[in-house]
């Protein structure tokens, strides 16, 4: 058998797997093959490691060297000089923006310095499709724990001492919806894995699912125990297929480990694990919609009470959390509520994982404790703005959520200061925008999802949210007038109170919030007719500086109306008739000259 | 949602029946079944949905209901390399739009559409989770990211 | 049952635990409005989707409005309907639906009706601030139902009645979003479906969006035309509900206004659909005694339990769900049917006129009649038993636009030979009166006995599901109703699975039978109008002076006349029909 | 396939995997422990340093010592060889030459289990390049 001296974790995140981190791993095996160090060094996929602005990532340990941008063609220079001789391949190492020095080790880079990982705890630390690994890292103790030495209310009362509260979004104990499915009556009950991530721009679950399986189907188990349910269904998006296949993965593997089944540790507990399919319906991240969808329904969701503790999957009592939440349960019962509790702030514990995206230099995954601030993340973890340019606004919780801006930026990440400053904890996206992003345009972009994923089912959020975004429409296009804005205020009001679900309930958040904190930039389009970001093309104009331009007919040359003219070697004009706003001309002038106002 | 119409062959039929059987033609079952119809097949056109109804025993509105209901389904059938763009948040700020229109204007298709000769169809997704690769595009199994608008037409040109 | 204590609009109630507020408002005599709620009280449906988000009302404490539909009541909630916040949110979530519909409410055939049109009026809707794209749908016209579905704003309430009630399953809620509407499988046209043509879904929509094929103008023209001799025939529960157009309250009877008013259209004769019932008893209870006779012998190939065919929607719905039990249904045609068929003969030779020249128009609570005459067994030469069917709605209509002031017709009677009914007859138009029409006759034919008695109370109600067993001198008779198809469809899936051990089955398609059609007015959500309506049908029977079809001298006269006997050749061709098998998929392109 | 009939089934089972895992956890929190660095350039490896590696990597654990054991490129001492740069946590690293087993088995017990210094110190006369 082989004796490991060393092993290189590859990242096997979707991410990662885009940019052939699969073939990397190959390359590394073949290299170490031809060097006979084959049984020295083991080469494993991970799940993600969170850096994802810089993947693929290789890490080698036990010396803890961290690769980004590793190509296929660089695992021949890793074994040959790393592995063989000793040293770090020099060109692969990050390097420290701030700094302009290279970082070997992942933990002293800024993006992980501040970070504290509990569900993410194995992701990018263990081969997700190897039970052994996880175990290892005491998958199913938790569970053997609970099961063995716990009664069900116990195990409740811990969730809840530990103030673990559902990171789906909304924020619900997560330790009451245990004990109210406990409590209702009910021979047949279903513990429900909501997987639906569907946010634009959020990937959380799906980096918890494809990192460390296990951690959610032992939650899931324990949840079982909790409310007397014997039988766990995730619902997870069909786009997610490397998630799946890790999933059924992991779930074959703890059945026949005899950690899924029946009498699991001989306890007389039986617990089973099996997968549905989202099928593309972003409301379907709405428990009762979620539940239909399970149903083979349309994913409608329905009025709450009943909730679907005492009324869910197949009629019978459910608990539906997300899989964060799961993720967070094993460490807790391990850990004890205490440890838990102790990470965060008086009201958020623990720590909340984003994805964290946009215009931001490290856009990736990251697990920090509640409580962190906005400016930590944005700007050590985040590591400041894309090419030098100006913080505008960040938007948390997808099309949920609203725009936070920089007077927010000492706010404390936790689910009642977001709520406070007008924003949603949501599940997690966040996404950083510059000065050259129109809030308008950003407003309308959300819009344009929620109206594009409402089921219809009730009319504020079906005809109210398409309004909103007409309106949207008009205002980018410079034809709006001031009695629209509180025309749209008063709309977006209005569909948040009475929306049958929480899509519609909180679809107007990027409007209202962007009219609270960006109302100068809505009245430039009515007023002006002027969008200061230059981002909606009905209301910038392209012109050339006779200052800058020198005359080289490139852009004329370039432009596909014809809308340019002039003399060699002589400012050129542009037609604003025929001009169609490409951006052609300016992408095509050397010289800056063209400019756009 | 406009459909095509085709006739199953009697091979067709009995494995959407076989399909159908494997979730022991339960109707709560359903949207796996559609699942797996559509991965056997690339899409769902009426005859497939009447199909999977009656064996199921529910009225073939609400398997339409459903297909149509759920942005994965389609009664369409795909390109021989379906166009995907990621339009998730990241990559919309990183321009994913300039990217679709381009794409278009290449191939002379709408969003949704599939071109003529059957080679491309194109689609816009939510968040594939390559963030740090934003703007996305997927054609085939193959993946693209950091697409500029500028590159489209090579990126086609590999596939013609 | 616990009782909870809360506050509406600052009176406080005491209110049964699982009372919605609602309801509750409702006790303490608030009204909060609704439109897709819809609540079918003595028929046992309740459609609340919460959907509409017109009831909304503010609960102290919420983070967001209540809808007062769905919302239960709990201890100590303070509630305000008509808060400035609730009026507000009220309004724009109107003026909402408002944008996304037609405003052409001047020529809407529900104008007047329409619980939209008068909810924008309650609600004081004088602009629409909110405008933009409205969704719109290729409009289908079956024989008996359009579907205008740019009028549609998802109120569910059709899609509950054809799939939760009559579990028909045509209509679907499809696409999403701002495209969603509710339509059959891949939005064909409804005769490409398995639709019934029940009605229902246009007796609950609340806005134009399902209206019935109108045959008004086709009948002011066939009127004038100095060619034609035409009749009319009228259903039993035309009468029973006429009345509520003109303003009468429900369950007040009009036969007399009713014969008067048609009179005065210019029909040439008119003749009562009573009659025809006494003659479908005739041949339907003659059928009914054949095959128990027969069974009780121990012929095998004779199957029971026998059901009543009088129903159209009922017969089209058991041709596409089940094919497989299409032997067992009574081959005796409608009363609608017969009526046409032996019009077109008897009458006609009677007249000596030939029967393209003779138009025979029904007058029924029903849409699916409008299809019943088109089915082509129907048709001699091309030339229909009946020609047309107009809906108790299109009567009333018609009566206003020929200046006829109904309430001060005065009654007449029907014409003669195919007016004279019987008790028996009036009651085909409620669920159960059939078969009770059926065992009074069949009980003197089998027995050669005079009835003891002649009201069967055990088999009348409105109960979905209804079993009594009457006692035929010895002879135990199992009878079981059903109204609605979905009850139907338990009955029938028993008889399927052999586990049935009824002798004969009763079934209406319609809630409370044919007073509770599809083409009857609309009863707006008040189930109690359908009450009345059956409370109404049964007062007619009593008043009759004969009360069981044998005893009707003028179906008498017609076997000796012209049919002979019931069953006999001529009355076979002429009364009784076959069925399909309409299971086979009709899945057709439709080009937009 | 294992069957986890109890959960001390599971504590074994996950007691003996754990060692597999151990290079992965040890990198985690390599500051705080011993580092045994091995010069594995062609020299070394003529000399036998992988002998001396995986003695280090076989031993360590046996005698209940927590440490990371990694590979380095050539120190310099070319004429030393086998060399290992052993580094305490908190303290400077320190260079030992020759080493064989034997030497190995002197440096565990003496230096990393006691602190004593012993033979062979390759005194630092420049910065090793990094």
């Amino acid at each position: 058998m082989a004796n490991y001296k060393m092993h290189i974790l590859v990242c096997g995140g979707t991410g990662c797997k885009t940019s052939e981190s699969d073939m990397i791993a190959h390359n590394l095996r073949s290299s170490l093959q031809q060097h006979g160090l084959a049984d020295d060094v083991q080469v494993v996929m991970s799940g993600c490691f969170g850096f994802c602005e810089k993947g693929p990532i290789v890490k080698v340990l036990p010396d803890n060297t961290f690769y980004v941008s590793v190509k296929p063609s660089d695992a021949a220079t890793i074994i040959e000089e790393h592995i063989i001789k000793g040293r770090p391949v020099q060109h692969l190492l990050y390097n420290d923006p701030a700094t302009g020095e290279k970082i070997s080790e992942s933990r002293k880079m800024d993006f992980y310095q501040q970070q504290y990982r509990i569900a993410l705890r194995n992701c990018g630390f263990i081969d997700p499709e190897n039970i052994d690994e996880a175990i290892a890292r005491d998958a199913y103790q938790a569970l053997g724990k609970v099961l063995t030495q716990m009664k069900p209310q116990e195990v409740i009362d811990i969730i809840k001492r530990s103030g673990l509260r559902g990171r789906g979004g909304a924020g619900f104990p997560t330790g009451l919806k245990w004990e109210i499915a406990s409590k209702v009556p009910g021979e047949e009950k279903y513990v429900v894995c909501n997987a639906d991530e569907g946010d634009p721009g959020a990937f959380m679950d799906r980096s918890i699912l494809e990192g460390d399986p296990h951690s959610v189907l032992e939650a899931m188990a324990i949840c079982g125990y909790c409310i007397g349910a014997s039988q766990g269904l995730i619902y997870i998006r069909a786009e997610y297929p490397l998630a799946i296949e890790r999933l059924k993965i992991a779930i074959r593997q703890a059945r026949e480990y005899g950690l899924l089944g029946n009498n699991i540790m001989g306890t007389g507990f039986n617990f089973d694990i099996t997968l549905r399919y989202g099928a593309g319906a972003f409301v379907c991240g709405e428990e009762t919609a979620l539940i239909h969808s399970m149903e083979g329904h349309r994913g409608e969701p329905t009025f709450k009470p009943p909730f679907p503790a005492e009324k869910g999957y197949k009629g019978k009592p459910t608990n539906v959390n997300n899989v964060e939440t799961f993720a967070n349960v094993p460490a807790i019962i391990l850990n004890g509520a205490e440890w838990f509790a102790a990470i965060g702030t008086e009201k958020s514990k623990g720590t909340k994982v984003f994805a964290l995206a946009g215009k931001i230099n490290n856009v990736g995954l990251i697990e920090v404790p509640m409580g962190t601030k906005l400016r930590t993340v944005i700007n050590d973890i985040g590591g400041g703005i894309k090419n030098n340019k100006k913080f505008k606004a960040v938007q948390i919780g997808g099309p949920s959520g609203g725009f936070l801006t920089e007077k927010h930026l000492d706010t404390p990440i936790d689910y009642d200061s977001l709520t406070e400053a007008g924003s949603m904890m949501g599940s997690g996206g966040m996404i950083v925008m510059d000065e050259s992003d129109c809030m308008v345009a950003m407003a309308k972009f959300y819009l344009d999802f929620t109206v594009e994923e409402s089921c219809g089912k009730c009319a504020p959020c079906r005809i109210g949210n398409k309004r909103l975004d007409e309106l949207l429409e008009k205002i980018t296009e410079g034809k709006a007038t001031e009695e629209d804005l509180s025309l749209l205020r008063n709309l977006g009001q209005v569909i948040k109170d009475t929306s049958l679900c929480m899509l519609g309930g909180s679809s107007p958040n990027p409007v209202l919030s962007t009219l609270e904190h960006f109302y100068d930039e809505y009245l430039a389009h009515v007023r002006d007719h002027r969008c200061p970001a230059g981002q909606c093309k009905a209301l910038v104009h392209y012109i050339i500086d006779p200052e800058q331009c020198v005359g080289c007919t490139a852009c004329a040359r370039a432009c596909p109306v014809n809308a340019i003219s002039g003399e060699r070697k002589k400012p050129h004009v542009i037609d604003q008739l025929i001009c169609i706003k490409c951006g052609t001309c300016v992408e095509k002038c050397k010289f800056n000259a063209v400019l756009v106002q | 949602m406009s459909t095509v119409k085709i006739e199953l062959k009697p091979h067709q039929v009995e494995q959407i029946k076989q399909i159908c059987k494997e979730f022991n033609n339960d109707p709560g079952e359903l949207i796996n079944v559609l699942h797996k119809v559509q991965n056997t097949f690339g899409y769902l056109p009426a005859e497939i949905q009447e199909l999977v109804a009656s064996e199921l025993n529910i009225p073939v509105a609400k398997v339409y209901g459903v297909v149509t209901f759920y942005s994965f389904f389609t009664m369409l059938p795909k390109g021989q390399y379906p166009i995907s763009v990621c339009m998730g948040t990241a990559c919309y700020v990183r321009g994913a739009e300039k990217v679709v229109e381009e794409i278009k204007k290449a191939l002379n298709i709408k969003i949704g559409e599939t071109t003529p000769d059957g080679k491309f169809s194109l689609s816009c997704l939510r968040c594939v989770g390559a963030c740090g690769l934003a703007p996305v595009v997927m054609i085939g199994e193959k993946t693209f990211g950091r697409v500029a608008p500028e590159s489209v037409k090579e990126i086609l040109q590999e596939f013609l | 049952m616990s009782t909870i204590n809360i506050t509406i609009d600052n009176k406080t109630l005491q209110v049964d635990k699982g009372t919605t507020i609602l309801k509750a408002a409702q006790k303490a005599g608030i009204h909060i409005p609704t439109l897709c709620y819809m609540h079918l009280e003595d028929l046992n449906i309740e459609h609340k989707p919460a959907g509409c988000r017109i009831c909304v009302v503010e609960v102290a404490g919420r983070r967001n409005l209540a809808p007062a539909c769905a919302t239960e009541c709990t201890e100590g909630m303070v509630v305000n309907t008509h808060s400035l916040r609730v009026l507000n949110a009220r309004k724009t979530v109107m003026e909402l639906i408002l944008s996304d519909h037609p405003t052409d409410c001047l020529i809407c055939p529900k104008s007047g009706n329409c619980d939209l049109q008068s909810m924008a009026h309650q609600l004081g809707i004088r602009k629409i601030h909110y405008q933009g794209e409205q969704s719109t749908y290729r409009e289908d016209t079956s024989p008996s139902i359009i579907r205008d579905m740019d009028k549609c704003i998802m109120c569910r309430r059709c899609e509950t009645m054809c799939n939760e009630f009559q579990t028909v399953g045509v209509l679907s809620a499809v696409n999403r979003g701002f495209m969603a509407v509710v339509a059959p499988a891949f939005e064909q046209n409804l005769d490409h479906s398995p639709c019934t043509y029940c009605g229902q879904c246009v007796a609950v929509c609340p806005t134009g969006a399902l209206t019935e094929v109108d045959h008004t103008n086709q009948l002011i023209r066939t009127l004038a035309d100095p060619a034609k001799t035409v009749i009319v025939q009228t259903a039993p529960a035309v009468r029973a509900a006429l009345g509520e157009e003109f303003g009468l309250p429900a369950g007040t009877l009009v036969t007399g206004k009713l014969v008067a008013a048609l009179r005065r259209l210019g029909f040439h004769y008119v003749f009562d659909t009573d009659w025809a019932a006494d003659l479908t008893i005739m041949e339907e209870g003659t059928e009914l005694l054949d095959r128990l006779t027969r069974y009780l012998n121990g012929d095998k190939s004779v199957t029971l339990p026998i059901l009543t065919s009088c129903c159209p929607a009922w017969v089209k719905f058991f041709e596409h769900q089940f094919p497989d039990l299409i032997d067992i249904p009574s081959s005796a045609r409608s009363p609608q049917q017969m009526f046409g068929s032996v019009a077109k003969t008897y009458f006609a030779q009677m007249l000596g006129i030939d029967r393209k020249n003779l138009v025979v128009v029904s007058i029924m609570p029903c849409l699916a009649k409008k299809y019943e005459c088109t089915r082509p067994e129907f048709a001699v030469d091309g030339n229909p038993d009946v020609d047309f069917s107009i809906s108790t709605r299109e009567l009333a209509n018609l009566i206003k636009q020929s200046n006829i002031d109904f309430l001060s017709l005065p009654d007449e009677d029907f014409d003669n030979p195919m007016g004279e009914s019987t008790g028996a007859g009036v009651i085909f138009g409620t669920t159960g009166g059939v078969i009770e029409a059926a065992v009074r006759t069949a009980y003197e034919l089998y027995t050669k006995k005079p009835l003891p008695r002649i009201d069967f109370h055990e088999l009348r109600g409105l109960d979905g599901i209804r079993q009594a067993t009457i006692d035929f001198d010895g002879l135990k008779l199992n009878i079981g109703i059903a109204h609605g198809l979905g009850n139907a469809r338990k009955l029938l899936e028993d008889i399927r699975a052999g586990k049935s051990n009824f002798h004969a089955i009763e079934i209406m398609a319609c809630p409370g039978g044919c007073i509770g059609g599809g083409g009857q007015p609309l009863h707006h959500g008040n189930s109690t109008i359908i009450k009345a309506r059956h409370k109404a049908i049964y007062l007619e029977d009593s008043n009759k002076p004969i009360r069981k079809s044998h005893e009707n001298p003028y179906i008498q006269k017609v076997y000796q006349e012209f049919l002979g006997k019931p069953m006999s050749e001529k009355a076979h061709h002429l009364l009784h029909t076959i069925y399909f098998d309409r299971s086979k998929k009709s899945f057709v392109v439709t080009q937009e | 396939m294992t069957k986890v009939k109890t959960l001390d089934d599971l504590v074994r089972l996950r007691d003996e995997l754990r060692q597999k895992l151990e290079i992965r956890e040890k990198g985690d929190r390599s500051e705080q422990l011993i580092q045994v660095k091995v010069a594995m350039a062609t020299c070394g490896i003529a000399s036998g340093a992988k002998q001396v590696m995986d003695y280090f990597i076989e031993e360590l654990p046996k005698r209940n010592i927590s440490a990371v054991v990694t590979q380095t490129g050539c120190m310099g001492y070319c004429y030393a060889e086998p060399t290992v740069e052993i580094t305490l946590p908190g303290k400077e690293p320190v260079v030992f030459g020759h080493v064989n087993k034997d030497k190995a088995d002197e440096i565990i017990e003496k230096y990393l289990k006691a602190g004593e210094l012993v033979d062979g110190i390759i005194p630092q006369t420049f910065k090793k390049p990094s």
